[in-house]
């Protein structure tokens, strides 16, 4: 087993392809999407089951190393800072298969 | 107004269910039709009024007068939105201005379907054009609020900053103008004229049979939305709520004005009218959510949904069509 | 029993579809009907039924026996949970004998829609009023079940606890009387009232063509669903299974006998006999998990959809229709 | 090929709606049908294609004829795999080529199911029983891959490695023979057989009047999901798209050689034919998953689905016919 | 980045709005929720895919103070005892935006 | 509050149930699903919207003794290996109910 930085990221569905877009550049070696969140926080209440998909949050989910760990929250910052959402980083280790 | 065409409108079974689902929520009811359900329903409203408009587009020998109302459509589209900004400026920052500014301009398809539906109860004739025309009508307010929103950045804000707008212009045209609601509206048109009577044979039982029924659905989910939407409305105030009443009858009252220049009939006046009136409350909000973030969406889709969305299929569409039939054509 | 009436019942297509469900999970195949495609077909026949049950009332002149009825109904669905009650108890703590007391009291839309396809099959005509019926009977049972619980609870146990009910009165009348199926039946059955001829001229296709095709889709799911509840029987007992197999048949033969004492035609005796019967599987086990999750639904809800619903609308049906036809009115 | 046949099969609204969602990817617009729409859709296409051709078999007479084509469709979808991953092995591995037989040698009810409509709206009969030729047709090539991969792979490769394949035969015989789609349509077969004339009456505005309505909604669907896998085929390289085009052709001529041995009639010809030369893109690469996980569903997928389907339904389609009415019987 | 604590519970969505009430007064700053969970524990098996919905789970995930942490596992657990249900607690960074 | 071992499983959805198995055969308490996760890895782009299911992943979240973390890792470890997925584990506190 490895130790990995353990990242989630929530934010807006509509900013779904940019923000993996950055996880890319940021060169991590995979991620685990979830759509279909809701949640409240600072902007208020966002839950889903609407018309529009203004309200929807997506989960992210990224294990990554301690180096790419700076680029994810350098790059990811901007965007959480713009439109909302939330950044956690833990500790975890990889099972190497 | 004459009170049996509003009362037939208010006893029709889509307004009785945008009632029901209204009130499910008032009576705090678990009622409620999941997701992707609505998004079915919407998706078979736009396939269906796009193709019905465009078989009937194709039987027609579309003159000057289409592509007149066509232009005359998509100016108005554009037009309408520079003077709710500078209204909105008033009490809002450029980005909330912007973004409620391109709702009013553009517009809503379910109004538009529930016109149709309206026309087709009294029995008034229209034109399959008029589809064209609400596809048309999407696009140009977001474009034209994105440009304001620009101009007004462009010299600092009273607070001294002038953030840029992020995303490009390719983004944005391909957001406005290839947007799912237009995309499925046109291409279905398409289809309509393309495949005519042969076509219309085979979907009539789909398109045309079912059409009411899921409008209806459709419209009971709309009740739950907008009654849930309704109290967002409390941090709103009284000049947003005042808006969303007034500028879409002030809207109407310009698209009867511009109906009568253009000679239009009865029907297709009803349908430009409403479409003046109308506020879009999905395809709008999901552009202006891409291309100004900083718009707070709580503030523009309450007004669109739970005020000027049930205002125009309850007592608009009566209204408008008297106002029509005495200063109309 | 008339057996052509219980083949030609088996040889429906509703009713082979959902063997059809039942088969798929007995051979192993991946066949399912994702959600919430099973939710929208069930919101579907309930807004079928109610709005087609309220343009039949709305060109009938109810009379005094269709206020009587629909309070004969209400009683039943009142006092079959106290019976079915007390009978749990000797083998059930309080939660679960109050659950399953609920459940069978209350009763099965589902069920219902089934008999009403299978009395259009067999050409007997039926009240629009018996949907009132259906929907004044899925809350009662919930109540009262409560209440039962409620007293059980306030003489200390064998085990010398006494917990309280946590859940208000105000939110559990809600849950029992404003819940998603009771409000949309009785809600499109006012817009079916309402509209009327006009209504039904628009609904037609969606409402009654549509039915009985929405209804083998339906029960094929109903057939998934049961048949991956069976292997949870195994814990029930022979008990349990004993009371799903009697319980609806006794309350049945109390249903034609109340038919017969309303003097109601065989359509309307049957359908308030397999209401009677019927045991419910969606309003109920919710609202028990919100006012009694001490309550295990392992338990209730494999017992009233694997063993009663089957029942029902296989044997059940024609069995019950024989009955009435002999010693009916 | 006659060009007029071509032409009306372009421009009939299915197709027409597969290209719309072609351009909705092409144009980037963000139009699409979430799940579990699409399977909604893709259930109803194999109840209703499955339940009205057995309805249809249910009123003529079955004779020799009908048992000989049965096993000889079934012959050629064991046959076809075997020469498939003998070609495919030349460039792939052992896994890979195994995979890709089993979707070639499997056939595709969508294909067949447009094809259906096309002979509709050309107005050419065909028999209720390929429905069941159908059914049959998509499990032999999993189980025949499944051999051949095993075969192959008991005698040490290159890399001198002999892994075994994990799954059972039991699962995998259940995964191939009672997979949700055969299940589905041989049991609406059978629930058609079984209620023939009066199921027909109860189902037909659902399983007839609403599918030409369907499938356009589906094929939109179709359309948008091939163009998204367009761009998977880069890594394919010109062997394998020379496969996906080539292989079905040659698979259509031994269907049309086939069909005219059997001396079946035109509408019954072409089906078979659409069936040897369509490749399978979801029954078959989910068992694969299951019993080769070391394949790489990236190289099957994209070939079936974005090559395959749209040459089969677009130029295939009149072509095969074209070929069959100047060849054939 | 400022060290938070990471609550995750999973319970009966029937019961989601009355743990959401919970964390609420428990001043959380906001969570996050993923319905249509499913899952196993000592209730048994308890997946989504019903007519019924008293056999679905929803997942919650919040982040908050050490000392919003007490009063949130106070406000959960007797629900968690009644309802059932689990909930994990882990340590995380918050990336300040 | 007790010291439990949180084991995150990402793998495709067709394979959910033999992994289930191989947990259950592992003895953990229990397990929470979220199905509909899409994802990127090493065998490229994973994302759900398909009419077949072969894209599809699903995400496994299970608290289990550390003792089980072994059996639970060496019986997951195989299937990762032969159809792809990933399991990160990490530390958290089980609330006791
Ligand atoms: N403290 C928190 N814990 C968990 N999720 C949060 C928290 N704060 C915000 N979120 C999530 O991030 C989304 C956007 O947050 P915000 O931009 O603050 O409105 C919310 O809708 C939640 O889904
Ligand atoms: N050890 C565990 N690991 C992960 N999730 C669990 C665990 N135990 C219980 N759960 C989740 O909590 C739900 C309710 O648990 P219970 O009340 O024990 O039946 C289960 O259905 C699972 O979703
Ligand atoms: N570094 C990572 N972080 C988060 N999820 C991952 C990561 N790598 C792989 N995954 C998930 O595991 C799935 C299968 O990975 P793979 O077998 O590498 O293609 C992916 O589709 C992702 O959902
Ligand atoms: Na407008
Ligand atoms: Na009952
Ligand atoms: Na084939």
């Amino acid at each position: 087993m490895q130790a990995v930085k353990r990242v989630e990221i929530v934010t807006d569905t509509l900013q779904l392809d940019r923000v993996l877009e950055l996880l890319d550049k940021a060169g991590v070696s995979g991620y685990t999407v979830i759509r279909n969140a809701e949640g409240k926080g600072h902007r208020g209440v966002r839950s889903g089951d609407d018309v529009t998909r203004v309200f929807q949050n997506s989960y992210i989910l990224t294990a990554c190393t301690e180096e790419q760990l700076e680029k994810v929250v350098a790059a990811v910052r901007p965007v959480l800072k713009r439109v909302g959402g939330m950044c956690l980083v833990s500790d975890a280790l990889w099972v190497l298969h | 107004m004459d009170l049996s065409f509003a009362l037939s409108n208010f006893l029709s079974p889509p307004i009785l269910f945008f009632f029901l689902g209204l009130l499910a929520v008032l009576v705090r009811s678990d009622l409620e039709i999941p997701q992707p359900i609505p998004k079915f329903l919407s998706l078979y409203l736009m396939l269906a009024i796009g193709f019905k408009g465009g078989v009937e587009l194709g039987q027609s020998t579309p003159g000057g007068q289409v592509l007149l109302t066509l232009g005359a459509a998509i100016v108005m589209a554009a037009v309408v939105p520079v003077y709710c900004f500078f209204i909105l400026r008033r009490r809002l920052n450029v980005y909330n201005a912007a973004a409620i500014a391109a709702t009013y301009g553009s517009v809503s398809a379910v109004t538009f379907v529930t016109a149709t539906a309206f026309l087709d109860q009294s029995g008034i004739p229209y034109g399959g054009y008029m589809v064209a025309a609400m596809a048309l009508m999407e696009s140009p307010a977001i474009v034209v609020a994105v440009i304001l929103a620009r101009l007004a950045l462009s010299k600092p804000g009273p607070d001294g900053t002038a953030p840029t707008l992020e995303t490009g212009w390719s983004h944005l045209l391909r957001d406005a103008f290839f947007n799912s609601s237009v995309f499925l509206i046109l291409g279905s048109l398409l289809v309509g004229v393309i495949t005519g009577d042969r076509g219309q044979t085979a979907l009539h039982p789909f398109t045309n049979a079912l059409f009411q029924g899921m409008l209806c659905f459709f419209l009971l989910d709309m009740g739950i939305v907008a009654a849930r939407r309704l109290k967002n409305l409390r941090t709103s105030g009284g000049f947003l709520l005042g808006f969303a009443i007034l500028i879409p009858l002030f809207n109407a009252l310009l698209g009867i004005g511009l109906s009568r220049l253009l000679g239009l009939g009865t029907g297709d006046a009803l349908l430009l009218t409403t479409l003046c009136a109308s506020a879009s409350y999905i395809a709008v909000p999901a552009a202006m959510r891409l291309a100004l973030p900083e718009a707070n969406p709580g503030l523009s889709l309450p007004l669109a949904l739970a005020v000027t969305f049930p205002l125009n299929i309850t007592l608009g569409l009566p209204l408008y069509l008297a106002l029509i039939q005495r200063f109309g054509s």
